[in-house]
């Protein structure tokens, strides 16, 4: 399936877009997504190690199902307040 | 009645008006922070601070850290968090506790902040004196 | 620069006044408390609640007590202790300190509020919905 | 020496004044005068156990002198803030 994630911060700097796109199986988890990102973009990789993923307005746990028709996002460390 | 409520705001946060919105004639205690841009950190001059987030989670997010206040004892509880550019000494965020009694509510507060600072998807981009701004992650 | 001031008033106390002068282009962090009056106490139901004061004994313990906080890594501190009849909701005493990082704030707020109810010469002069006023004394 | 105390609370209540007048002995110390108080006004003894006595605007220790120039005043538990 076809996905659009959401880019912020840094990361969004880094691919200079705030969206990236990505092609990865059907019923394919959240960790699953974090390790496609990574070998579709090696120049990531570090920094995905301390990513986190929302899907919705919700985080994601690790073995949480992604599916195309959500929002889906990498959340790097928040440093708001 | 137990109420919270959570905000994105792009404009100035006024204390008062958060006191007032905390307010509750059973209330003999209200605790509100502030956090503020200041004008140095990690050791350099900071100018202004630029305020982005993932709205609708950073949102979902405040709103959950607001009602687990509630849950553990606030009668009320306020989280605004400003977005865009802020120049040194504005508020970023304010959060807010109204309780019959004082005592609990300094733990409250300060759980708050750390829940906030933790899981709110807001990112700082810092402008300085000197050199091009920088993104702030983690704290 | 250290700043520190204690007041005494019979006017309502402005929370985004107090939290403006406790602004500092080096401080992070604006803690702020504000004690207010319930409608309810020991069980009774308050209307409203005169305070009185020893008022140089109380300003001076108030000095002393803000001072502390500024002692005690505090980059500015205010109490503004308010006098004369309130009604439920308005704040009786207003205490703020500003510092650079947040941490330390909730606890030297604490203690600030701890010493001001030992130790300044303020006395509740309580008004019921049934009987006549009553002094509360101790706390 | 006379002394003119000043009366705050519920003390001023009790004795129906803001003031209460008093002779006591030159160099008397604070903890004198207090007793001095209770047997010249037996009702007011047992709040005075809980009273703290101050001298302008400083709270006075028990060992300190009374001299009849100051301004003195008996505080009962304060109830501020």
């Amino acid at each position: 399936m076809d996905l659009e994630l959401l880019l912020f911060a840094s990361l969004k700097d880094d691919v200079g877009s705030p969206t990236l796109r990505l092609t990865i199986p059907e019923g394919s988890t959240v960790s699953t997504l974090l390790q496609e990102i990574g070998r579709a973009h090696p120049y990531l990789q570090e920094k995905l190690a301390h990513v986190r993923v929302a899907i919705g307005d919700e985080f994601a746990d690790p073995e949480a199902i992604i599916s195309a028709d959500q929002e889906i996002a990498l959340i790097p460390p928040v440093s708001g307040g | 009645m137990p109420a919270f409520e959570a905000r994105l705001c792009r404009e100035v946060i006024d204390t008062e008006a958060a006191r007032s919105w905390l307010t509750d004639d059973a209330c003999g205690a209200i605790h509100l922070f502030c956090g503020v841009v200041r004008d140095l950190n990690r050791d350099r001059s900071v100018t202004r601070i630029e305020y982005h987030a993932h709205e609708s989670l950073a949102l979902r997010s405040l709103e959950k850290i607001v009602e687990g206040l509630i849950q553990s004892g606030a009668k009320k509880a306020l989280a605004i968090h400003r977005l865009g550019m802020l120049e040194v000494g504005e508020t970023s965020i304010l959060l807010g506790v109204s309780l019959p009694h004082r005592k609990e509510g300094f733990a409250l507060l300060e759980r708050g902040m750390r829940e906030i600072k933790a899981d709110v998807a807001v990112w700082k981009h810092e402008h300085y004196t000197d050199g091009p701004p920088e993104w702030i992650e983690g704290s």
